[in-house]
């Protein structure tokens, strides 16, 4: 299965990173507002990792965006069953460009123990995931790892990245339709 | 989410607001709902006319899972059923089959898992009523009963080396005695958490917004609760002092003394309520069963069942046969029907398993509170506001992965 | 802010405007069917009177003429709360906002 | 209008509108800052030291997001929704008197971008018009969410109005005046109308809660119920506009809230200064007073739970405009006893 | 730029968007467009010193009548098709009706438009502003002011007893 | 309906009083409470730069132990693998050959041994399962990782490193061994 | 308040519906009663407004599927509860593949809606005079009963596992 990074060198031919990429990769990383689509018990490990003890507002992260429209990044913590992965795939459709996938705990990265019938084998067949996040639930020491090297991954993309060929290419994978136009 | 309607809601988003009936799609993935499941609210303005409910979001599949699992892996599974309260259906499951297999359990077992199992309570119903407070507008009421929810999973982690999917406990007692850490940990727990939980009651209880919001709202007799199969705190909110601990002791509860605290209307506020006093009264439990925990071993003699320790196995012949036996799930098994229920976060977790003898349950039913009384929510908001049904739905502390099995 | 002591444009501009604001407003009343546009044609109307009154009174040095002006905005306000609350009836009666709906009333 | 003065106006503009900016964006960043502190956590603290290019993040961030337009909504007032209401935040500003005057290459530069001699009712012309922002965003939208956080917005901001016009009417009364500069000079030194007028100022404060959406008044945009609200479809800078605009907003009515009841830029001991001290002190003491107020209102949004919409009304009409009235009418007799009217 | 431009920009922007609320299919659209022609008659009453009813005329046309209106068709939730067509020969003779009355206004007014041609001056600049306005309603039409409030009073009533549901059952 | 219990207790219909229906009393109580916080010490644990002490019996991420002599622990009965709940583990036995007693301790041994961490729920049935006190569970967490693949964690990975042993013994579950 | 032991419950059922206990046990201490199971809903009925039973509470429904038992392939078993004599009370009714339904329970107790409703969804159990019988927890296109038997658990798509390991190839 396709990944954003596969497609992707990232010092490679024709994506040089910029210092203007770089200052923005760096903005970017300090901003990532997430939208959680938390469904079982990694929801609630989520919710640990935001309160006092961990405190996921020291990486600029505590503003959730129950909107698809206004967040950056998907945190899809929980299982995720053949009758939801519609929905999470039209959420993911909602959300505005550039936008990651943070898939947290193993339901949700491969299905884990519930290797069922009725449950999706890992959301990596429907969207495009950017980091996993192993564990079931992860500690919230591992989902801010994973938080973490989302911030890597924004930092050292380009910004032409999502309009460039390749990106198209991935969203065609998954038959996820780019919405011309309105960008830029 | 913003606008997860499928073609018909959008044609449907031409109705008007008033006057005409218009239909809102609340969920699946709606903030409120802190899980996945789904309410398409018919409202008027603001008031909710009725409301059809789509559950079954993260339905995994449970009970067919565990027909193709030994039972000792099937501890694991009852883990993410209400996952708030892990240890309660580890435990209730573990007792469920000690009593199939007629496991004489030591009072020491029995009292440390009463302590665990209360700890348990006390996680969930904070996070039950610290959701509350989000979703009347209150954000820091929930940072503070998390903080003390931290220290629940550090007192899990010392016993079972995990913090909220614990799989605590085993099948005749636990896998390892409470640790000095434990005690020490616990002891710091019962002294500060009473004052931190008075805190947190203060900001909310008795403060009128709150009550304006929650009294009232989501209503239900104890007539329709009891129609409904209502359990837990949700049924002790409408005045019915039904309790398993009480009515069935299981694991001596008997032992203690604990009230049954009840409300009166069966509203958000008197669910808040009763959760509030059902911690102090598991903290008072608690401390009795810590101040006259037994002596002796934190396990049954259950060579069967319970893993011999693995010094044994490396050098006795007899440990390492029981130990392959129980590993490989071949241990015998007498065939046979039970019900066992003990009284989890949200209410009466049963479990009924029919055993054939085999490796397997031939069939494990798990009674879930939540989903046998979430089908009550249309009829709990109806004529009531969008607000109230916020607040109805995380006073009802559904929990998507126990709703939905 | 200092006073001006010059109006701009000539006072019969300001009176060319408001003939022109009341003659658009009586063709929207007339044209539309819509029971709300046609309320906010009448407020168009009413501003119209509005703006001519207090250029006359401006001309005329005289405050009297800007105190109908506030009389007209009281009864406008109150013409708008009570026409939108008829309409949201006769809407709710007839889940339509077409004029015509009135001719029902005939029997 | 002499040249000079046009270009200390529009200095004075231009400052106030980069100040305005700057001060809504670091709000951002202290509300998130606050919020940690009082939820015993530490906040941003990765971008920068101690997280000080939080806003800045957040802002590029937010310019450089796909900017999305919902295929069912209205594009032309989709985008005029968020421009509207950051206007309207913005211009209140003009008729605020930010300090006594300064002076600066021999002129005297009043520190007021337009003495209006209504300049309340200007504050409330504006605040009335700040409505349709969120209205008509909300409508454009073609959300059910949306629309809802509109109709709430609207209905609560003109119910609230109300109060608050009534009670700032006290204040009128007091001082005998529309402009807001006569209003803070009459309350020269420590003479500030709140000691006359606690209960105005109460009402007025709640008042502003609500016309700023904020909490307990939060309905609007109250992320349980709605979601996001009026702003649910909006990504990118036109979602940036609404949050600004209600952080401008709120530093503004902190500063109309001010100069009203805590005597605007005056400070107990003016007169020992005089000159550019003092107008440099009397800014001081002013921003030191809007500080206070946001720091208020925002320890108020952590701390307690919000309305639901009927007991919003309810506060609104049955408790707020009467005690208005019967202060306004009180303040009326008082007044009138002193002028020897009666 | 002189006063005389701003006011014959303002005058032809306040005719056109008071044309765009007329012409709009869209009835939101149409308040929107009022509430522009609101905004530029009270910039009109600003260049003639009305000060005081340019910002009543805001505050009470643009920021409660129009909201209200705003409002009502929020809770309708209209749409465009909602809109019924008008027929040809209506709109016909609404023009015909429309324009002759404007024609009629314009000769009726004909003597004026020769007095008032270069009249720019103001003769009593303070005669719009607060104090004086005060000092009229209060002392002169103090009575017809009180009757207005009762007026109020009776819109209120009736409004909220019109628009008050009675109890229907919904099944 | 009537009582089950004499323990019942009715907590909620206490009456609001007129101190507490005029709202500010409430909200200053709790406006207090937040501004004590406020100046109160901050609990969050900085994760990367500080950590949290972890549980000595933390199940986190697997390694499979060597004894004291350096030998693989393995056998490869597979006991692991069948009470493995989430069937993440799988391996291959091979015999051991001369000269390769001071890799392996059994006359069996894995030649591959993979752990599927993304599928892996961390519950110690290995653990518990392994007769040889080979596979044990650990306080280190797993990393995240950008790629699938990368989960599937081999024998590179899971067998500690003989100069860098990694100390399970604080692990109640270990009963002292003793050789033959 | 006299509590009941299970045989004078047992002998109270017998006596009101002598032909219709089929079979009755103790396993646990819990009266276990099999009844035909057109009467299913009748005796249910009838218990739970017995004045000395008083069975008030319905504690769950579940399904079984026994495939190896023909004729009596399908068992509903309803687990109810006297709370006035601290009694639990388990009814079973079997059914044959060939006529897979039994009267609904939803008049007699409102909970009992989804349960039945997943017990249909999970065996195919048909509940005649339920309001609502639709799958609850699994999509509406499925087109099997899972919970029986002869249907794999596994999602078939699942690449990353080889079954020869785990020991249960013959499941």
């Amino acid at each position: 299965m396709g990944k954003i990074e596969d497609l992707e060198v990232i010092n490679g031919e024709g994506y040089q990173l910029t210092t203007l990429d770089k200052a923005i990769g760096l903005a970017r990383a300090n901003s990532v507002w997430p939208l959680p689509f938390a469904t079982s018990c990694c929801g609630i490990e989520f919710m640990a990792t935001m309160g006092s003890a961990y405190d996921l507002s020291r990486f600029g992260m505590e503003r959730m965006s129950f909107s698809p429209r206004q967040a950056d990044l998907l945190i899809v913590a929980g299982t995720i069953s053949k009758k939801l992965g519609p929905v999470l795939k039209k959420v993911y459709e909602q959300m505005s460009e550039p936008k990651w996938v943070l898939s947290v705990g193993a339901c949700a990265c491969s299905g884990g123990i519930f290797d069922t019938y009725s449950v999706l084998q890992g959301i990596d067949r429907i969207i495009p995931v950017d980091v996993y996040v192993p564990g079931c639930p992860p500690r919230p020491e591992q989902i801010i790892d994973g938080v973490m090297n989302i911030h890597e991954l924004v930092k050292n993309e380009s910004n032409r990245r999502r309009y460039s060929d390749e990106y198209k290419h991935l969203m065609q994978n998954y038959n996820i339709e780019i919405e011309d136009g309105k960008a830029e | 989410m913003s606008e997860l309607k499928t073609k018909e809601a959008f044609a449907q988003s031409s109705e008007t607001i008033d006057g005409n009936i218009a239909t809102i799609n609340f969920g699946p993935t709606h903030p409120s709902t802190h899980g996945i499941f789904q309410n398409v609210l018919k409202v008027d303005g603001e008031k909710i006319i009725s409301s059809e409910q789509t559950v079954g979001y993260i339905h995994r599949a449970f009970e067919k899972l565990s027909e193709r699992r030994p039972y000792n892996q099937i501890t694991p599974i009852t883990d993410r059923l209400n996952y708030c309260s892990s240890p309660i259906n580890n435990m209730g499951w573990e007792m469920t089959v000690e009593k199939l297999i007629g496991a004489e359990i030591p009072k020491r077992v029995q009292y440390m898992r009463v302590i665990i199992m209360e700890l348990a309570r006390i996680a969930d119903h904070l996070i039950c009523n610290s959701v509350i407070g989000v979703d009347a507008g209150a954000l820091t009421s929930f940072f503070y009963p998390f903080t003390e929810r931290e220290k629940i999973y550090e007192l899990y982690e010392e016993i079972c080396g995990a913090r909220l999917t614990t799989n605590i406990g085993r099948i005749g007692g636990f896998e390892r005695d409470f640790t000095p850490a434990f005690h020490t940990k616990l002891q710091s727990f019962l002294k500060t958490f009473p004052k931190a939980f008075e805190e947190f009651d203060s900001m909310l209880a008795r403060n009128r917004i709150f009550m304006d919001r929650t009294k009232g709202a989501g209503p239900i007799s104890a007539e329709r609760a009891l129609a409904y199969s209502f359990s837990g705190p949700n049924l002790r909110a409408t005045g019915v002092d039904y309790d398993v601990r009480a009515m069935h002791p299981y694991s001596s509860y008997e032992d203690f003394d604990f009230i049954i605290p009840v409300g009166v209307n069966g509203d958000t506020y008197d669910r808040f309520m009763v959760r509030q006093e059902e911690i102090r009264q598991s903290i008072r439990i608690i401390e009795q069963a810590y101040n006259n925990l037994p002596e002796g071993s934190y396990k049954a003699d259950l060579p069967d069942f319970y893993l011999p320790a693995k010094a044994d196995v490396y050098n006795n012949m007899e440990a390492l046969i029981y130990h392959f036996k129980i590993v490989m799930g071949e241990t015998e098994i007498p065939p046979g029907e039970v019900y066992h229920s003990v009284e989890g976060g949200n209410g009466e977790l049963g479990f009924y398993l029919i055993s054939d003898g085999g490796r397997t349950p031939y069939r494990l039913q798990f009674r879930r509170p939540c989903f046998i009384y979430y089908q009550a929510y249309p009829e709990m908001i109806s004529g009531m506001s969008i607000s109230d049904a916020v607040l109805t739905l995380s006073s009802m502390n559904v929990i998507a992965g126990e709703l939905d099995a | 802010m200092e006073q001006l002591n010059n109006i701009g444009a000539s006072l019969d501009f300001y009176i060319f405007v408001s003939i022109a604001l009341f003659s658009i407003g009586a063709i929207g009343v007339l044209t539309r069917k819509n029971m709300i546009v046609l309320l906010m044609c009448i407020e168009l109307m009413l501003n119209a009177v509005n703006l001519l009154l207090v250029t006359f009174s401006t001309f005329f040095g005289n405050g009297e003429a800007q105190i109908f002006v506030f009389f007209i905005i009281v009864v406008a306000a109150a013409e708008a709360t009570i026409g939108l609350s008829i309409l949201i009836m006769a809407y709710r009666n007839s889940k339509s906002i077409d004029i015509e709906m009135f001719n029902k009333l005939n029997g | 209008m002499d040249t000079a003065m046009l270009i200390e106006k529009s200095a004075l503009v231009l400052l106030l509108f980069l100040i305005s900016l700057g001060v809504a964006a670091y709000q951002t960043y202290f509300e998130r800052k606050l919020a940690a502190w009082i939820q015993d956590r530490v906040g941003p603290d990765r971008a920068g030291p101690f997280g000080i290019l939080q806003p800045i993040a957040d802002g590029t961030k937010m310019f450089l997001k796909e900017d999305f337009i919902p295929a069912k909504a209205d594009k032309w007032l989709f985008i005029i929704g968020p421009g509207i209401s950051m206007f309207t935040a913005l211009i209140t500003s003009a008729v605020v008197p930010w300090g006594t005057n300064l002076n600066l290459f021999g002129r005297d530069i009043s520190l007021q971008v337009a003495d209006f001699n209504i300049g309340i009712l200007f504050v409330f012309g504006v605040v009335s018009i700040g409505v349709y922002g969120i209205m008509i965003g909300g409508w454009a939208s073609n959300n059910k969410y949306s629309l809802y956080g509109a109709i709430r917005a609207s209905s609560q901001m003109i119910s609230y109005e109300l109060a608050m016009g009534i009670s700032a009417i006290t204040i009128v009364m007091l001082s005998g005046s529309l402009s807001l500069n006569d209003i803070v000079k009459s309350q020269h030194g420590m003479n500030w109308n709140i000691f006359y007028q606690p209960v105005a100022f109460f009402i007025f404060f709640i008042t502003s809660l609500a016309e700023l959406n904020r909490a307990p008044f939060d309905l609007p945009e109250c992320e349980s119920e709605l979601i996001g609200g009026y702003h649910t479809e909006y990504s990118s800078m036109k979602l940036g506009l609404y949050l600004f605009s209600e952080y401008t907003s709120m530093f503004v009515s902190s500063a109309i809230m001010a100069i009203l009841f805590f005597g605007g830029y005056n400070f107990p001991g003016m007169d020992a200064f005089s000159g550019n001290t003092l107008a440099i002190l009397s800014i001081a003491a002013f921003a030191l007073k809007i500080f206070l107020f946001i720091f208020v209102i925002m320890w108020i949004r952590w701390t307690i739970p919000r309305f639901r919409f009927d007991q919003l009304m309810h506060l609104g009409w049955k408790v707020l405009i009467p005690v208005a009235i019967v202060n306004m009418l009180i303040t009326g007799l008082v007044v009138a006893w002193n002028q020897g009217w009666m | 730029m002189s006063l005389q431009m701003i006011s014959v920009i303002l005058g032809s922007l306040t005719i056109a968007s008071a044309l765009m609320v007329v012409l709009s299919k869209h009835p939101i659209r149409s308040v929107i467009y009022l509430v522009i022609t609101f905004f530029f008659i009270s910039a009109m009453y600003i260049l003639m010193n009305a000060q005081f009813l340019a910002i009543v005329n805001m505050i009470v046309y643009a920021g409660a009548i129009m909201v209200l209106f705003l409002f009502v068709l929020m809770l309708l939730n209209l749409n465009k098709e909602m809109e019924p067509e008008t027929s040809r020969l209506g709109l016909i003779s609404a023009l015909i009706a429309g324009g002759t009355l404007f024609l009629v206004m314009i000769t009726a007014l004909r003597d004026t438009f020769q007095y008032g041609k270069g009249y720019t001056a103001l003769k009593t600049p303070e005669s719009g502003l607060v104090e004086n306005l005060g000092n009229l309603l209060f002392s002169k039409y103090l009575v017809p002011f009180e009757i207005s409030s009762i007026l109020f009073i009776a819109a209120m009533v009736g409004a909220v007893l019109l628009a008050k549901r009675e109890k229907q059952v919904i099944d | 309906m009537e009582s089950l219990t004499n323990r019942k207790k009715v907590v909620s219909d206490k009456p609001m009083t007129l101190w507490e229906k005029i709202y500010i009393p409430a909200i200053v109580g709790g406006m207090m409470t937040t501004f004590k916080h406020m100046l109160r010490r901050r609990k969050t644990i900085k994760y990367p730069e500080e950590t949290r002490v972890f549980a000595p019996v933390y199940r986190g991420q697997h390694v499979l132990k060597r004894d004291e002599q350096g030998r693989e622990n393995c056998t490869a009965c597979g006991l692991c693998a069948v009470a493995c709940p989430a069937e993440a583990i799988t391996m291959t036995s091979a015999e051991r050959k001369k000269g390769e007693e001071h890799l392996y301790r059994e006359e069996k041994y894995a030649s591959s041994y993979e752990i599927n961490m993304l599928r892996c729920i961390f519950c110690g049935l290995c653990e518990e399962a392994c007769p040889k006190e080979a596979v044990f569970l650990t306080d280190r967490i797993v990393t995240t990782e950008f790629e699938r693949d990368e989960f599937i964690y081999g024998k590179d990975k899971l067998v500690e490193a003989i100069d860098d042993r990694i100390d399970i013994t604080k692990r109640q579950f270990t009963g002292k061994r003793t050789e033959k | 308040m006299e509590k009941l032991n299970n045989e004078a419950i047992l002998n109270l059922i017998q006596e009101a519906f002598p032909n219709d206990v089929l079979f009755h046990e103790e396993p646990y201490g819990l009266l276990t009663i099999e009844v035909t199971a057109t009467k299913g809903h009748e005796i249910i009925e009838w218990l739970k407004n017995h004045e000395v039973l008083s069975v008030n509470y319905l504690t769950n429904i579940a399904g079984v599927h026994y495939p190896e038992d023909a004729g009596r392939e399908y068992a509903v078993v309803y687990q109810l509860h006297s709370w006035k004599n601290q009694t639990r009370l388990r009814l079973k009714c079997y059914l044959s593949k060939d006529a897979l339904s039994i009267a609904s329970l939803v008049d007699v107790f409102a909970g009992a809606n989804w349960m039945e409703r997943e017990t249909y969804d999970f065996f195919g159990i048909d509940f005649l005079g339920h309001p609502d019988l639709r799958r609850i927890l699994n999509e509406d296109s499925m087109d099997y009963f899972p919970m029986r038997k002869e249907y794999h658990l596994e999602d078939a798509t699942r690449e990353d596992k080889d079954d020869r390991y785990f020991g249960r190839n013959n499941l």
